[in-house]
């Protein structure tokens, strides 16, 4: 069993993460996949890039506490969560989730789960470069409001 | 000895990333942030702000978290991963 | 453009689909996909394999009034749905389903209404082979109780 | 001329796949599953399944949905794609 949380500068493949979350998993017919990207435009700027800075220690511990608590949650099989960190550019990947599961909406349930409290609890921060400069993003309440759903 | 660790907007304000506190009248996060909040007015500016927030040992905690000696702690704002 | 539907025998690449989701799509962050997989196992039967029926014409009417629906609930960019029919074995994958949005909520609760709407309203068939012999598969009570909650 | 279709294991119970109806007094969903039924006990047996779905020109409709001729009337089980 490989590791379910990675923190990294390099990208990662969609199609290898999927390939490992079912191999030898006979039992789980659904599997869930999030990823996210950089995207062109972010409340009205051209965004040119973003820089991802992270708490090391924390940010490990966070998102594996966020993993227990959807298994807690849900029945679910397999987990990986991959967060990249660094510099990236508009349509670099960021961050993937995926989740397996006998059941559909245990996985579609656990991704989106893991996905809202990551965006409220893991200590990650992005600087965004645009044409009108670079500045740290505000952390939305729309994002507290989703966590909080649950 | 406290171990006190910024980040992100923070880091910047402060132009400091970590420093060592050696003060065994600091008992919890709140009196931790009024000692740093007295170093002069730009740290009390950020330490006014109430969207701050704060992990020891890695562990999001309030201010009424007792602090010792050994202790790693983060002051940090909002998240924005994801 | 490529086709929002296909009904095929062949199988399908999970990482060729997201790549052309998100070809030229600079505007959308967030990629959600479901895939479901043949499982080992199925209310207590071992599962050799399945062999999936479908009505063609309708099938793919029915994909595309649930994909059109999901658009008119949700601001989602690019939708895909892929569903094989024939004999399909162990692990082999059966359905695709693939959206693009800005903001993640959207695709997430796209994804899971056209998977629990397929369930219910698209003209498919499972026909299961295990130790015990060769048998239809019977709807499930709850598949129709998650449609109907959207 | 109505083109009557049956699937899955509604198609296998009455061994059949497609028949053709030509009789003008055939006017709703309802009229048509009478007539079939009236075949024999098979089909009495069949169409006695209040699950059984039914499509009319590939859209799913009800029991007092209109036909004509022309139209292409579909019965199956309920669904088990996905």
């Amino acid at each position: 069993m490989t590791q379910e949380i990675s923190i990294q500068t390099a990208d990662f493949s969609l199609a290898d993460e999927v390939t490992l979350l079912e191999k030898d998993n006979a039992i789980d017919g659904a599997v869930v996949t999030f990823t996210g990207r950089v995207r062109n435009n972010n409340e009205g700027k051209e965004v040119t890039s973003l820089t991802l800075e992270h708490y090391p220690g924390m940010t490990e511990k966070s998102l594996a506490k966020i993993i227990t608590e959807a298994k807690e949650r849900w029945c679910i099989g397999r987990v990986k969560v991959i967060h990249r960190v660094g510099e990236l550019f508009l349509g670099d990947q960021i961050v993937f989730v995926g989740v397996t599961s006998k059941h559909r909406q245990d996985a579609f349930a656990a991704n989106e789960f893991i996905m809202d409290y990551l965006k409220v609890q893991a200590p990650f921060w992005k600087k965004e470069a645009s044409k009108e400069g670079v500045n740290w993003l505000e952390a939305k309440t729309s994002d507290e409001n989703k966590a909080a759903k649950w | 000895m406290i171990n006190v660790v910024f980040f992100a907007a923070l880091r910047e304000q402060l132009d400091c990333s970590e420093l060592l506190i050696n003060d065994d009248n600091l008992k919890t996060v709140a009196d931790l942030k009024t000692h740093l909040a007295n170093k002069n007015d730009q740290w009390q500016h950020v330490f006014a702000n109430s969207a701050l927030l704060t992990a020891v040992n890695h562990d999001m905690v309030n201010n009424d978290h007792s602090i010792k000696s050994g202790d790693e702690v983060a002051f940090f704002p909002p998240v924005t991963g994801g």
